[in-house]
């Protein structure tokens, strides 16, 4: 057992047995030892399941965000995820009173995807994940990985590996992590290409969209109870078919409706199933705002949870390009 | 090519009638006259109907077999497709296919006595049963109609309920209204179709029950006639989920092995206990 | 609106956006001649194309 | 009906000999790591050695969004045409066992005889010759074998199976379509395997399985009441992000909404994909919804698969491709579900 793991486990059998909390969310083991799945431990036995590794990905509070719970909580974040939180508390989607946030550093998630090719990873035991690299025990070797070979993009670029919001850390601070990609650039440049090479590579993309809705049922920011998308029947402009056009108007309105609001988590590529690359969207619209408000990074602090998203307000001195 | 099963073809609107708030009822006529007198309906199946642009609607065909120069459909304005069905008028086009889904067992029930419990709009399913059975009288026993709606405004084929069927022989019909506003000239019974049902305790040996309504209705209703003694088999319903396709498929109104809108919507309660149901349909 | 459309490949000149009050009649008319212009140099669009 | 081989390199030759009279539709890589069914140009394009597609092959057959008819309508007329039925035949190529088993699965739903056959799935099925590919190497959440009748290998109801030897192709014939095909390009095949060799091979495949899930008398588990209603549902739907990833990529559903595009006077009617995860999928008319939680829609698709499918159509409607868990955003794993149900009981 990791040491993460066994201090996650302490951690919830604690607030379970004290009576602080009625549920401790976190992880146990899924699939493989190397994928998990939520876990909602509400009793001493489930909670002896819990682990925490590198293989922790999916972001847990969004799973709260649905108004499901009536009892106290406790929720294990890392880094990106307490921004979730804070995204959440500023849409009223959890009461701060009755979570307790237990963040825990992180140096970056191994994307199974990217590694499969080079290890079995129904044999992986153990994964160590450093500012170096990332080192894989399997039953038989370890493999020593480097960041970009086996992290998810979205944690190359991390800007944020320890909670921004928490009643307790658990585990070590991170120091500052190495940028082993600039997502920013990467917008910059596909911006600077002419008009049919940028059409001609988005439409690639969402001609792919199978127009599930991963991305947007495990978006920090969508959290409207009826969202438009399942409304479609009432409009004229956005049809449930997959056509190219219908599939280009749903992520352009998407991507409109969390400017300003996208804690750039990037959960809604990873949970893509057919590889859109939507946070190069989302990311885009987030310096633009930047660029037109000054907001810089939202949700940084627990102070943001009152600052409202600057498109859910007016200020006479907002910026207005089109006068 | 074999035939497109969601296709369908061209009707007009020939009669238009207000039947009680918020429902009407439209006669309609297939454009292909062929296709029209092959439709042959059984009582209580569906067709679906469709405005082009708007959408489609699985509805029961109000009418029996039995006047095959027409198709009836009443229709309570609830959504977006019915709202604008309303708007129809005399004359108009419409697009029809069908019949779909089971009918009732007028087999079965041949030389039995029959009850018919129905509560507002749920009279028109067994509409088209009721009119089939006084169109082969012979072939039935006594006929008891127990029917309840909100109001006497509220009740649906009026001309039916106070003229032609107490006319016909052996016809017993029980009315009845949750409540009266004061311009109602009404003199009858005030009260819940169950309550009226236990009062009129029909003897469950050699009957048939056939209910539609609300579903708080249904509910009641299948409780009393357990009570009264009348077994699963004697005990006949419609069911009412969502549906799309209307030919099994498309999943919405799948319960357990079955598709209401296929195997469904006339069930008998042998058959509905044996779906998964945790709550109230 | 108009930076994340030209991102996704629409020619800018595509999407006007532009204040005018109620009582600046030329200025409307002047800017909606404008816009045709301007649209009619660039052609039909090829984005979305295959929507009904 | 008979055992051939083919060389690796004159597969490649055969599809695109194939190809100039015919349609191919094989596995493509679309992007980086994401492979698709789609139509193919040339044989380079098609990829041998995957282990399952993203979307499975149901998208040829019941495609993601389908016309249905046209229509010219105004108040007091109205024109309703079927659109030109699709003509040329198509050939599959490299479907999975898996899939391959879906597809059979899916001929109960839509290709039953009667009046509701469903004519757009039959005329593709009809026209289409499918070439299926044994897989060499199970992928790591596969776990078609624990399942009747299927393996790695399993023939289903290809008209062609390829089953990858050593610098070859074991290939059998199956069906008078199949048949068809090969005698019309006897050429590129030859007379060099056995059953027997096709035997040896499953077994040496089938012991680098990694993933099993005992499903025997999992529908009768289904079926019991206490199941239904266990809470176990609630616990599972906790963690259900409530997406169609699971129904959209699963070769086996086919849940399908219809709507109308319209514009003017005139339109068509179209089906598309549907899934019974989201939340407006059962709601009727005056917001009533007889599946109003997440963990109605959780249970719905799980009793679905494992017992309302063969309670109707006599077959478990899970092929075990392990597509669901694998994509799945938070790893809701049915052979997790399988195993949890088996101990409620």
């Amino acid at each position: 057992m990791s040491k993460e793991t066994e201090l996650v486990r302490n951690k919830a059998k604690e607030l379970l047995e004290d009576g602080d909390v009625e549920l401790v969310v976190g992880y146990e083991e899924g699939t493989y030892p190397s994928r998990t799945t939520p876990l909602f431990a509400d009793t001493l036995e489930k909670a002896e399941r819990l682990i925490w590794n590198p293989f922790c990905v999916n972001s847990l509070p969004k799973l709260l965000s649905k108004g499901h719970f009536e009892d106290k909580l406790a929720v294990f974040v890392k880094g990106c995820d307490s921004r979730t939180v804070i995204r959440l508390l500023q849409d009223n989607q959890l009461d701060r009173d009755e979570v307790i946030v237990l963040g825990i550093p992180c140096n970056g998630n191994v994307d199974l995807d990217k590694i499969k090719d080079k290890v079995d990873i129904t044999t992986i035991i153990e994964v160590e994940v450093t500012n170096n690299g990332v080192n894989v025990k399997t039953e038989g070797s370890t493999e020593e990985l480097s960041r970009e070979e086996a992290l998810y993009d979205k944690c190359l670029d991390c800007r944020f590996p320890n909670p921004v919001i928490a009643d307790e850390v658990i585990g070590n601070e991170v120091s500052e992590l190495p940028k082993n990609k600039n997502k920013d650039d990467e917008v910059a440049s596909l911006a600077n290409k002419s008009v049919a090479e940028k059409n001609e590579f988005w439409e690639a993309h969402f001609e792919r969209c199978l127009r599930c809705y991963a991305c947007r049922n495990a978006c920090s920011a969508c959290t409207c109870r009826d969202c438009l998308f399942d409304r479609d029947e009432r409009s004229t402009w956005l049809a449930k078919g997959k056509t190219l056009s219908d599939n280009e108007a749903f992520h352009i309105t998407r991507a409109f409706h969390v400017a300003g609001r996208c804690v750039d988590c990037g959960e809604c590529e990873r949970v893509c199933p057919v590889g859109i690359p939507v946070q190069k969207l989302n990311r885009k619209i987030s310096l633009d705002m930047d660029n037109l408000f000054g907001i810089g990074e939202i949700a940084t602090s627990e102070d943001d949870i009152d600052n409202p998203p600057p498109l859910g307000t007016f200020l006479t001195e907002d910026p207005e390009e089109f006068m | 090519m074999s035939k497109n099963p969601l296709r369908p073809y061209p009707a007009t609107i020939t009669e238009v009638r207000d039947e009680s708030v918020g429902i009407k009822t439209f006669k309609v006529v297939l454009d292909d006259e062929e296709m029209m007198k092959d439709f042959n309906q059984e009582p209580g199946q569906c067709a679906q109907l469709s405005i082009m642009g708007v959408g489609e609607a699985m509805i029961s065909i109000t009418s029996p077999r039995t006047r095959s120069e027409y198709l009836e459909f009443s229709i309570a304005a609830v959504g977006k497709l019915t709202d604008v069905i309303h708007e129809l008028e005399e004359g108009d086009k419409i697009a029809l296919r069908g019949p779909l889904g089971s009918s009732f067992p007028y087999q079965k029930m041949q030389g039995k006595d029959l009850v018919f419990i129905a509560g507002g709009i749920g009279l028109a399913p067994l509409r088209s049963l009721i009119n089939f059975v006084f169109d082969n009288r012979e072939d039935y026993g006594h006929v008891d109609i127990i029917y309840g709606a909100r109001s006497p405004k509220h009740l649906c084929f009026k001309e039916e309920l106070f003229e032609t069927w107490p006319s016909i022989d052996d016809v017993d019909l029980y009315l009845t209204v949750d409540g009266t506003d004061e311009d109602d000239n009404w003199d009858g019974r005030t009260g819940y179709v169950p309550d009226y049902l236990k009062d009129v305790d029909p003897d469950p040996e050699g009957r048939i029950t056939v209910t539609c309504g609300p579903p708080i209705m249904i509910k009641f209703v299948l409780e009393a006639l357990q009570d009264m003694g009348f077994e699963d088999e004697q005990i006949i319903t419609t069911l009412e989920l969502n549906m799309k396709c209307g030919i099994g498929k498309c999943g919405r109104c799948n319960i357990g092995n079955k598709y209401i809108c296929l195997d469904g919507p006339v069930f008998d309660l042998t058959e509905i206990k044996e779906l998964p149901i945790d709550k109230e349909l | 609106m108009k930076r994340l459309l030209e991102y996704v490949g629409f020619e800018p000149e595509r999407l006007y956006v532009k204040w005018i009050s109620g009582s600046e009649g030329q200025k409307f008319a002047d800017t909606a001649t404008e816009i045709t212009e301007n649209i009619k140099k660039l052609g039909p669009n090829k984005k979305m194309r295959d929507a009904q | 009906m008979s055992t051939k081989a083919i060389d690796k390199n004159k597969l490649s030759e055969l599809l695109n000999s194939l190809l100039f009279k015919q349609t191919l539709i094989a596995p493509v890589e679309a992007e980086e790591d994401i492979l698709l069914f789609k139509n193919v140009e040339s044989a380079d394009q098609v990829v041998l050695d995957y282990q399952n597609t993203i979307t499975p092959v149901k998208d040829w057959f019941f495609s993601q969004t389908e016309e249905l008819f046209e229509f010219k309508n105004k108040i007091t007329e109205l024109e309703i045409n079927d659109l030109p039925a699709t003509d040329g035949e198509y050939i599959l190529f490299g479907a999975r066992p898996c899939d391959l088993k879906s597809v059979e699965l899916l001929d109960l739903v839509f290709d039953e005889d009667g009046e509701f056959s469903d004519s757009f799935y039959k005329e593709k099925r009809d026209r289409t010759t499918i070439i299926g590919l044994s897989c060499s190497e199970p992928g790591a959440y596969c776990f078609c074998n624990s399942l009747d009748g299927l393996s790695p290998t399993a023939t289903c109801n290809a008209d062609i199976m390829l089953t990858e030897m050593d610098g070859d192709y074991l290939v059998e014939v199956l069906t008078d379509k199949g048949e068809k095909l090969v005698s019309d390009n006897s050429s590129y095949f030859s007379d060099k395997y056995s059953e027997e060799d096709k035997e040896t091979r499953t077994e040496e495949i089938v012991s680098n399985m990694k993933l099993t899930v005992d499903v025997d008398d999992i529908e009768a588990i289904m079926q019991k009441e206490d199941v239904y209603l266990s809470d176990y549902w609630q616990e599972l739907s906790l963690k259900c992000l409530g997406c169609a990833v699971c129904t959209y990529i699963c070769p086996t559903c086919h849940c399908y909404d219809i709507r109308d595009y319209s514009r003017g006077n005139a339109g068509i009617r179209y089906r598309c994909w549907d899934s019974c995860m989201f939340n407006d999928f059962t709601e009727a008319a005056g917001d009533h919804n007889p599946r109003p939680t997440r963990r109605e829609r959780v249970r719905q698709r799980f009793m679905h698969k494992l017992r309302f499918f063969d309670e109707r159509y006599g077959d478990t409607g899970c092929v075990g491709c392990g597509r669901c868990l694998e994509k799945c955003p938070v790893n809701l794993d049915i052979t997790r579900v399988i195993s949890d149900v088996k101990e409620l009981a």
